[in-house]
């Protein structure tokens, strides 16, 4: 396979999603909206404008954590494309907590500082939402995506009869995709959070970066949770799932970070439960 | 503790020299994964290395000029 | 509570038999094997654990003072230790070491923050002040000094030395070290003559060794004793806080 | 598309078939790197290698980086200035990032569940360490409760592993992971609650008075070895 080609697909398709996201937000909010391709224009932008390190940064921080934030979802579309552990997808979500905790620490900046303690103040609340890939373990009996891509071949999609699960994942992705709800970290009063003071080229970088993100997150939830399928329809089914979060995301105001944490932990309470359910029922219902 | 504070900046030149060094690299490296030279997850390791060194080489080629340019016009 | 633990201890006894018989290389244990009023020892030490283990937990939870807070933390991981310990086999001997000493290395960094934290660190005023070296430096120093005579040699200038050095650091110097060095370099031409000797005249090879003997052990006693001349040379040697107002 | 690339993958996984082979492949894949001390088999599977890098590549980092001037604002007014870090402060929290980042990837390498814990207490030491290098009241207030956790956690952690020793003869990841071996879950339990209350980053830092600390490589290692090993003890738990 050529990973390559899939990995500057993936960016292309995620920073298209990006923008169909905003303009949906936008038409929702009946305001025009940016072209779908704005997100592409910001890449631009971004790399032809002047960069340097700001003085109180700590340089090598500072310019190391926009190549890691590429390479670790660049390894993460390459184990969900050869059919790997989930284990190690959400190994990269916890190691993105930790690039966005860096991001924000290593320029010196308040704003900076603020996005990144909620960064790990959010992450309270969605490690333990990673307890459902335990539930997915629980149900299929693996954790490797071809043998759950297989399980669901055999036993009808996890969508329907996992829900409680997918609802958990759900809203991890929902935490990361753009003017989300849950993201306390980049929220307008601390002026772009820990993105603040990366700009220029590493802007640019990290911008490639997410769209990677939002692109393997949004794949591997249509793959787990619907099965496989042609790739042509695994694009329209992560439109179709980018779609929804987009209304979720133009109707909800921005929560306060305490609100979002309590409402995350709602979520653990029914995945626990549901588990529980499964535990004593004996096995899927 | 006092820092000199050094302005030490990569020049475009060298910026383009890595990009496409890095280029190089990762298409080597998926074409070799690809035709099955070496393992799949060798070249995906070295792509993943190198294709972020790409992405950030390219941008800071492509970025603006250090030097000042021509004032644009502003008004009539 | 005893029932439920029991019968943990039941199916681990019953899982650790079915592992080794599936499996036929693993350790076999002894957990357990002594019974008492029906209840293996394991079991008996596991409800014991657990009993210090909410006690202690308690009493943390009670507990407001930090210096207090601490010393039971040092209490709950002693009873990790115990819980380590209750296996009683040697591989268990082997972890409890590392244990105690991450236990010990997480009391001591605790100490140091809580010290540094309420600003108890103070220079001290004297760093060795003892009885000792008020009272008796001289009896003490002139004994060594005899002995090292005695014994001669390197050992022997190293005692006596030591006596010198003992003697210097508590009565503080004013003496010129110069002398001292002058005596050095006296004895260490005894100790090329008393080589020259061996080699030329091994006959008098008893005389040699009494000459290589004595230069050493005064040149080694000199070279220790000029450390004790390197404390503080005020004069008062360590008789600044006699008075009393030295440990308060 | 998928059934094409896992035909791939699988055909160049070797399988091992020694009597207490790694091969259940259906958790993390297959195991790339293993060095057998006896019966404790250190090991990396693509799950491990790819945090054990990520530990490696923030050593480095905190290594070669200098922390940042972090810039505070003056109240009431425009003012603002930053704070710089003593070379003291400096050497003694690079030292313990690095520590940090060498226990971490000890937990990450570890294939013996006793090993795991004492790597998991030293990042516990470590982070404290770091965080109360800096002389702050409200800092060191805070390192010391953290600390206090972190020895309160060495508990559940040496109890569980201890558990793990009385119901399974043994102690070794590559024995527990095979099927034939049951690890009660309640040693699970006991193994996560340490793992919690040692990592200070995912839960306790929601009150951080330590994240005023500056420093950012090194209070970077934290989070990244809280992380990590928090990574770790979910592949195990599940793995067991």
């Amino acid at each position: 396979m050529m990973i390559l080609l899939y990995i500057i697909f993936a960016v292309i398709v995620g920073l298209l999603f990006h923008g169909i996201h905003r303009k949906v937000i936008a038409r929702i909010q009946t305001r025009p909206g940016p072209p779908i391709w704005q997100e592409f224009l910001h890449v631009m932008k971004f790399s032809f404008k002047q960069t340097w390190i700001p003085k109180t940064a700590s340089k090598v921080l500072f310019v190391a954590i926009v190549p890691a934030v590429i390479a670790i979802w660049a390894g993460a579309l390459y184990v969900l494309f050869t059919g790997g552990s989930l284990l190690v997808i959400f190994g990269v979500y916890l190691l993105h907590k930790i690039t966005e905790h860096g991001l924000g620490l290593s320029s010196g900046s308040p704003y900076g500082k603020l996005g990144a303690i909620r960064s790990v103040l959010s992450a309270a609340s969605e490690i333990p939402l990673i307890a459902s890939i335990a539930g997915i373990y629980f149900v299929t009996g693996s954790l490797m995506i071809s043998d759950i891509v297989a399980y669901q071949a055999d036993h009808g999609i996890l969508l329907i009869t996992a829900l409680p699960i997918a609802l958990a994942m759900y809203v991890i992705i929902l935490s990361k995709v753009p003017y989300s709800p849950f993201g306390i970290i980049e929220a307008k009063e601390i002026v772009s959070g820990n993105k603040t003071e990366h700009f220029g080229a590493f802007r640019a970088g990290l911008e490639v970066g997410f769209a990677l993100k939002t692109f393997v997150l949004l794949a591997v939830f249509v793959t787990l949770f619907i099965g496989a399928m042609p790739f042509w329809m695994l694009l329209i089914a992560s439109l179709i799932l980018l779609l929804t979060m987009s209304f979720i995301c133009a109707l909800t105001p921005m929560l306060s970070p305490y609100d979002a944490v309590t409402i995350q932990i709602g979520v653990i309470i029914i995945v626990i439960i549901y588990m529980a359910f499964i535990a004593f029922a004996g096995g899927m219902p | 503790m006092i820092r000199k504070e050094t302005e030490k900046k990569i020049s475009k030149d060298q910026a383009k020299a890595a990009a496409l060094i890095s280029a190089i690299i990762c298409i080597t490296a998926s074409a070799l994964a690809f035709t099955g030279h070496i393992n799949g997850w060798l070249g995906a390791g070295i792509v993943v290395v190198a294709f972020p060194v790409f992405v950030l080489s390219l941008f800071t080629a492509l970025r603006e000029s250090t030097k000042d340019g021509d004032y644009p016009f502003v008004g009539y | 509570m005893i029932a439920a633990i029991s019968a943990f201890a039941a199916t681990a006894t019953a899982i650790t038999t079915s592992a080794t018989g599936t499996a036929g290389t693993l350790t076999s244990l002894t957990v357990g094997e002594i019974e008492l009023f029906g209840l293996s020892n394991f079991t008996i030490g596991l409800v014991g654990a657990i009993i210090c283990i909410f006690i202690s937990f308690y009493a943390l939870m009670r507990e407001k003072d930090d210096l207090h807070r601490l010393l039971l933390t040092d209490l709950i991981e002693v009873i990790a230790l115990i819980a380590i310990a209750l296996l009683g086999t040697d591989l268990a001997e082997a972890l409890i070491l590392p244990g105690l000493v991450v236990g010990v290395a997480e009391l001591t960094a605790m100490s140091q923050i809580y010290i540094v934290k309420e600003k108890l660190v103070r220079e001290p005023e004297s760093y060795l002040d003892i009885e000792v070296m008020h009272t008796a430096p001289a009896i003490i120093a002139v004994g060594m000094l005899i002995y090292g005579i005695i014994l001669s040699g390197f050992t022997g200038g190293a005692v006596a030395g030591l006596g010198m050095l003992f003697y210097f650091a508590c009565k503080g110097t004013e003496e010129k070290t110069e002398i001292l060095e002058k005596v050095s370099g006296y004895a260490w031409v005894m100790w090329v003559v008393a080589f020259i000797v061996f080699m030329t005249l091994p006959a008098y090879w008893f005389f040699a060794l009494m000459l290589a003997g004595t230069g050493i052990l005064a040149k080694v006693a000199i070279k220790i004793s000029i450390l004790g001349t390197m404390r503080k040379n005020d004069g008062s040697g360590g008789r600044r806080s006699m008075g009393g107002n030295g440990n308060v | 598309m998928y059934e094409a690339m896992t035909a791939s993958v699988t055909a160049s996984m070797p399988v091992s078939e020694s009597a207490y082979g790694f091969t259940q492949t259906d958790i993390e894949g297959q195991a790339l790197f293993s060095l057998p001390f006896g019966d404790i088999v250190n090991f990396l599977t693509p799950y491990t290698a790819v945090l054990f890098v990520f530990a490696l590549t923030f050593t480095i980092i905190a290594l070669i980086s200098k922390p940042e001037r972090q810039v505070d604002t003056v109240m009431g007014g425009d003012a603002y200035y930053t704070k710089d870090i003593s070379r003291e402060t400096l050497r003694f929290q690079r030292f313990m990032a690095i520590a940090c980042g060498l226990a971490t990837m000890g937990g990450i390498m570890a294939g013996d569940v006793f090993n795991f814990t004492l790597f998991t207490a030293f990042i516990g030491i470590t982070n404290i360490g770091i965080v109360a290098a800096v002389k702050n009241k409200h800092i060191l207030d805070n390192a010391f409760e953290y600390g206090l956790l972190a020895m309160i956690g060495t508990l559940p952690l040496f109890v569980g592993a201890a558990l793990v020793l009385a119901t399974t003869g043994t102690l070794s990841m590559w024995i527990l992971f095979t099927p034939e071996v049951a690890v009660p879950l309640f040693a699970k339990l006991l193994l996560v609650i340490g793992v919690i209350a040692e990592g200070m980053a995912p839960v306790f830092v929601a009150k951080a008075e330590i994240t005023r600390a500056p420093g950012a490589p090194y209070i970077l290692m934290v989070h990244v070895s809280s992380l990590l090993i928090f990574l770790r003890v979910i592949e195990i738990v599940i793995s067991m």
